[in-house]
Order: structure tokens, then C-alpha cells, then sequence
């Protein structure tokens, strides 16, 4: 089980800021073609990840009880 | 005047030594809307010795809603933003020397304002600009402080030279669209989070204490009571063309620029970018400004009384004025 | 005028409606200085209806290194806070009713200013007045946004009547002192800081988005780049004396207000309060202002031209004055 | 193991803004009172505290693993 935060644009193409997912074993990668099967999120391809707080790569492997994070950049000011 | 600094100078960290350096230091602020007037207050207030202030814009009354010193009277008035800036800090603090630069800030003419400068801080509204900033600050090696906002949402992050990962690093490509404040809007405790963790850092940078700089990359959502950091150690790269051991400063190049140019007779601005454009996630965007038509190689809407067409290789044409200033504007509101 | 709040009417959790609700609205902010006034331009740029600012100070020159609005002609002036803001706040939006009472805000005075009030913001520099102001919101069943800050730290809490934990629930007792701006100093992203966390649960309040917000006590440090929050539920008594079964207002009775009286022909004011004091952590706090002499009944200290002693029960000496408004000030600045 | 966050002046009395102290089983109380042993923070008396992020009574008790902030309130404005 995993936690899946949204930021910004993303809670909106999500319809919640978070998601608990049934996974464990993937890659980031992996995790992201899965929600963007079951949500319309196009943007997912241009945020930076985040596993337990720390910057991830798309190859790195998530495991049950990590906190994902999906964080777009933001351009306003 | 001497009691003007004291609560500053009884805060340990800074001290009177701390106030010292920070009343013979010299700051850059590039954008001077929502994040750039309340920097630069924040910092005229702490009797920053020099400020320099680079903006493009007049004031609107749509800045009033979260743009700090801007009054009515600037705005009947149509005051470059950088100019009434300048005007009402000088009632706040006589004794800074403040630069207000009305331009449009970009790879050729920025070099200049980079000389002689200790800090630069971010207050700009789109990637073009902060990947141009990120090269030239390697290139010349000052910190700089990247904050953007929009929503509830806002994200800070501190860039050191030859320490942290830059921009480059973190956003492999400069980012397709961001949201924007003129399509999802902005509320003004987002601006004040992103001020606050910016001004907590500039602080520690002009009193010189480095090691107690934030490390991570900051990201909120006030709305729904969010907050992440984030270590981006992992995120620096030795091959980066901005920040590695070889760097070619790839947006100082005049082939990386946005172009803009006046399509003769047309009553039309052309723009040409090198950014890819993903046309399915903007006109889900654009939606929210108007109606957005759409085919197989462009799409279009309608945005106050300007025709934005968008091409899927980047291309954009804005019908519906000459002015490159004008065009460049509805371009960033637009495509962020 | 119709685009002014444009940027927050995009925003989709405020919206239209969302901003008819904030121009129909009525705030009292308690406090005029760096909360104050920061919190004030913030919902009079958001375009709220009414704004009621209550403040016993003049402007001081130590004020403009972190009180926004602010500016060195109202320091010349000897403004009252509550008044040059007032002139101020009506050249950035005119739309907007303000009312400034220059006062010392007391259980006494302020019941009135609580009627017709949709959201109390606290903007105070002491714990005596915050537990008045608890009181009172509770009695008039009003939500109330604490925030308080210091050197790089800072806290803010949303209490709800009714709802939440209030602050008699959260401090037993009043604190015996608190660390003050005048004795440990204060920076201005701090106070950025504490008023995004209260504006945001502000606008929230005034669109009536209870489901958003904040539950929790936020406290950071800016500086040393710690944030936390707390939840608080646990801490909800059902026997408090304010918000429990059977309040009492504690602190709205006579008894236990904080007394100033003049002693005759001494040129000293005497302070009656009902709070402990704790001696050393009171010295130790003292002695970055000045030499405190101490002994096992009173510690006394030079502060500018005024000469405090504190005795253990609590009273205090002022001398040097025979008014009681630079009394309360030096009293509040000394000890919280 | 517990880790200890200070905030505040409370940082200045420790030195420091966060310890790690091997302890387990103990109640808040008693946590005070060997901090107060080691420490010269007389004001650990007026402050509040906090559990994995959460309020904690006196008679909480501190685990292996658990974050306990102490957070003396702040009065300034």
C-alpha cells in the first residue's frame, strides 16, 4: 500500500490531493502508466517525484508504506 | 536613526554584525508583480544597501489583489510596475539605493545587471525566463532563491552555485506549460508562504551563514493544508549543461530564445519557442479563459479582444495587436 | 473596476460567489503592528466589506523594519498605527469600510466591537489579551485565527467555537512570559509566514469553506528550516471554563485583569497582574536588554530611561513615567 | 530512541534544535524532568507538547521511534 500525494493542477485531473494505492514493487515509471490509465492526467510526464521526501528517478522502485509525491512546477508569480 | 534595525540586530543569528552586511550588500530582483513587490519591501524594510529591480509591466487593476506596494493611483496613473515600486520603497526607506530597470528581462540584456550583484532573487512568471536566469547565475556565479506560485499552491527552492542542483538539474526540459495565475488565478497567502521562505533564505545568505540554508525544495498547498519537502541532493547531475563540469549556458544561446516579431499588415505577433507544447493538457486549460477550438495541428481561443492561435511545433500567432510588448505578455499569461 | 479581484475569482474554491461572500464581510483585526498590518493590506487587497483595526500605538522607527503599510513620514508624524494604516489601506482599495479605533483593547472596550463581526484575527503582541479575546469570541461565538511570531519562529491556530479546542484548552495558564520582538528580536519572513497560515484560513472562513480547514496547531522555524504542525483534538476539555459545558469567561471578570495605576508624585506606574512569573527564565530573557540585579524577592533592569522591577508576586514597578499607556507598553514588551 | 524537536528559545537553552535520547516507556513528565536534570530550561514547565504530531498529557507515554516536539507558545506580534 502506498500513499500518492497531488499537487497543484494534478488535484484537479485527480478529483482529491491524495490517493492510497494497492502497489508495491514498481517503478515510477510504472506508477505513473497506471494513473494515467484510470485518470486523465496528460501533465504527469513534466512533474518532478518525490519518494518519502526525497527527489526520485523514473526507475526507482516503490514499496508498500512509501509516500509518493507528484509536485508539477508552478510558473506564476 | 540608530533604533531603526534593533529588532533585527537582537535576533541572534544576524546581530549587529549581520546588519552590517546586509546595509552593504546588493540584491536583484527580477519580476516585480506578487513575489517581486513584497521581496523587494521585505528587503528595503531589513536596510538592504542596494536593490535592483527589473520589470516589464505597467500597473493593472487586476495587481491589486495581491501586488504589495501598488495603490489605485499607480494604476490610474499606468506607472511601470518597476518605477511605482521604486517611488513607494523610498517613502519606506530613504537611505537604499534602489535601480528600477523597465525592460523586458532576457539573455542579452540581463549580463550587465549581474555584475556587482551578492543575490538574485526570483519573481518572475514563466520558465523561459528562470532557465535564462539559471544559466547566468552559474555563469557568474551568484546564489539565487527560485519561488513561484499560483493558486493556493507555491514552491521555493535555493540554488548555490557549485553546491546545489540547479533548475537544469530538477526540470529536465523547461516545462511544457505551468498553471498560471491569469488561467487558474492566485490567492495571497500563497504569494506570503513563497515570500517568506524566500526572504528567510536571503537573509541567511547576506548575513553569510550558508550552513543554515534550506537544502530542500519546498512545495505547499494552503488550501489543503499541505507540506512537502523534498531532497533533491540525488537530483544533480555532472553532465548538466548549466551546473556540470562542462557547462555551454544552453539558454544563453540566441538560437534557445523566444522570438517574437510583427507579422507586417496583419495586425499580429508571431511567437516562436523552442518549448514542446502539449496541446491536450493546454486547451484543458485554456478552457477555463474561453472557448477553445481544436483541430489535428492547432488550436485557438479567444482572450479579451486578441485571437490566440497555438501550433503543435511551439509556434503561436496573437491577433489582434503590433505590439511585441503586448503579444509577449498574453504569450506568458497564456502558455505560462 | 470588474476585473480587480479577477485573479480571485479564477481561483475555484473562492470563485464569484466566493467573492460577493468576501465584499459582504466584516473583520476585526486585534493589533496593528507586524500581524496587524500585514494581515490588514491582505484582506483589503482581497476586497473584503468591512475592516475594524483596533491599536493603542504610535509608529516608531524600530516598527518600519518589518510592519508593512508603514512608512517613514507616519514615523515623523507620531501616527497613531490604527490611523496611518487606515490612510493608507484606503489609497490601495477605497471600495473598502475601515474603521480605526486607537485604543487599548480590554475586556472592557471591546465587547462591543464584537457585534456584526464574521472573523476575529489576532494580531496582538501578549498572552493577557489573547485570553480576553478567547473569551469574547466564544461568548459572541465568533471564529478567531491565533498567530504570534518571533525571531524566525512563529504559530497560528484557527479555533472555531463549538468546533475545536480553544486556547484556554491549549495553555492550562496563561504562559508565564513569552519570549517577546523586544527582547529576542524578529525577522519579517516570520511574520510573512504566520499571516499566509492566518490568510488562508481566513479566506477560507470568509467563503464559508469550514470542510477546508486547517485542524491543526502550525509552529516553525524559519531559520533552522523546521516546520510543525500539531494536532490538537486531545486537547478539547469538556470542564473548560470557555468552551466547555459551563463557561464562565474567565478573563472576562474584573478580578483578573491586568491593573495599571499611577503612584502618586513617584513618576512610576504600578502593574497588578494575576499571572506567575517565573524569576530566572524572566532574568535570563532581561539580560540581553540590560543589567538585571536580582534578589530573592525582585529582579529589577534599566530599559531606556525607565528603570522596571518585578517582584515575584508579580507586581510590577514602572519608573521613570507617570502614564499609564507607556507603562503597558514597556510592561508588554518586557514581559509578554 | 526518541527524537526530541525544540522550538523557539527552548533551542537556545539545549544549544542545539533537536536531540536523540535513548529512552523508551517514559511519560512526558518524566522526559521533562531528566531534560531538565541535564538542562538549565526552567521554562519546559509552560510548553507545550507534542507526540508524532499530536497533543500528549503528561502521563502520555514515549516509545522507541516516537518525535516529541516541545513548543513553548510564542507571545510576540
Amino acid at each position: 500500500m502506498i500513499t500518492v500525494l497531488f499537487f497543484a493542477q494534478l488535484q484537479e485531473a485527480i478529483g482529491k490531493d491524495r490517493l492510497i494505492m494497492e502497489e508495491s514493487g514498481i517503478t515510477i515509471t510504472e506508477l505513473k502508466g497506471k494513473l494515467k490509465m484510470e485518470y486523465a492526467i496528460p501533465q504527469l510526464d513534466h512533474v518532478m517525484t518525490a519518494v518519502n521526501e526525497e527527489y526520485a528517478l523514473p526507475t526507482d522502485t516503490v514499496s508498500s508504506g512509501d509516500i509518493v509525491a507528484f509536485i508539477p512546477p508552478v510558473s506564476g508569480g | 536613526m540608530k533604533d531603526r534595525y534593533s529588532r533585527q540586530e537582537l535576533y541572534k543569528p544576524i546581530g549587529v554584525s549581520g546588519q552590517k552586511k546586509i546595509q552593504s550588500k546588493h540584491v536583484l530582483i527580477i519580476g516585480c508583480g506578487a513575489l517581486g513587490t513584497m521581496n523587494a519591501e521585505s528587503l528595503v524594510r531589513a536596510g538592504i544597501g542596494r536593490l535592483s529591480i527589473v520589470d516589464r509591466d505597467y500597473v493593472e487593476i487586476s495587481n491589486l489583489q495581491r501586488q504589495q506596494l501598488f495603490t489605485e493611483e499607480d494604476c490610474l496613473k499606468q506607472l511601470p510596475k518597476a518605477i511605482a515600486a521604486k517611488e513607494h520603497l523610498l517613502n519606506i526607506n530613504s537611505s537604499v539605493t534602489i535601480n528600477a530597470y523597465v525592460m523586458d528581462g532576457t539573455s542579452s540584456n540581463l549580463p550587465p545587471l549581474m555584475e556587482d550583484v551578492d543575490l538574485v532573487i526570483d519573481a518572475t512568471d514563466n520558465f523561459d525566463i528562470r532557465f535564462v536566469i539559471n544559466d547566468l547565475i552559474h555563469q557568474y556565479t551568484i546564489p539565487w532563491i527560485f519561488g513561484s506560485c499560483v493558486g493556493s499552491t507555491g514552491m521555493s527552492y535555493t540554488i548555490v552555485p557549485q553546491e546545489t542542483p540547479c533548475l537544469q538539474c530538477l526540470l529536465d526540459a523547461t516545462p511544457a506549460s505551468g498553471a498560471t495565475c491569469d488561467s487558474v488565478g492566485v490567492i495571497s497567502p500563497a504569494v506570503q508562504m513563497v515570500v517568506a521562505l524566500q526572504q528567510a533564505e536571503a537573509l541567511k545568505i547576506l548575513v553569510e551563514d550558508d550552513e543554515s540554508l534550506r537544502t530542500k525544495l519546498v512545495t505547499f498547498d494552503l488550501w489543503n493544508n499541505m507540506f512537502h519537502t523534498m531532497d533533491i541532493k540525488r537530483a544533480k547531475k555532472n553532465t548538466c549543461p548549466t551546473c556540470g563540469e562542462n557547462p555551454i549556458y544552453p539558454k544563453l544561446t540566441y538560437e534557445s530564445q523566444t522570438k517574437m516579431e510583427v507579422l507586417c499588415g496583419r495586425n499580429t505577433v508571431q511567437v516562436r519557442s523552442k518549448r514542446e507544447v502539449h496541446m491536450e493538457e493546454l486547451a484543458r486549460r485554456l478552457s477555463e479563459i474561453g472557448t477553445v477550438h481544436q483541430n489535428d495541428f492547432l488550436l485557438s481561443v479567444d482572450y479579451h479582444s486578441f485571437r490566440v492561435v497555438i501550433f503543435k511545433d511551439g509556434r503561436v500567432l496573437i491577433h489582434g495587436t503590433n505590439s511585441i510588448e503586448q503579444a509577449r505578455n498574453i504569450y506568458y499569461q497564456l502558455v505560462g
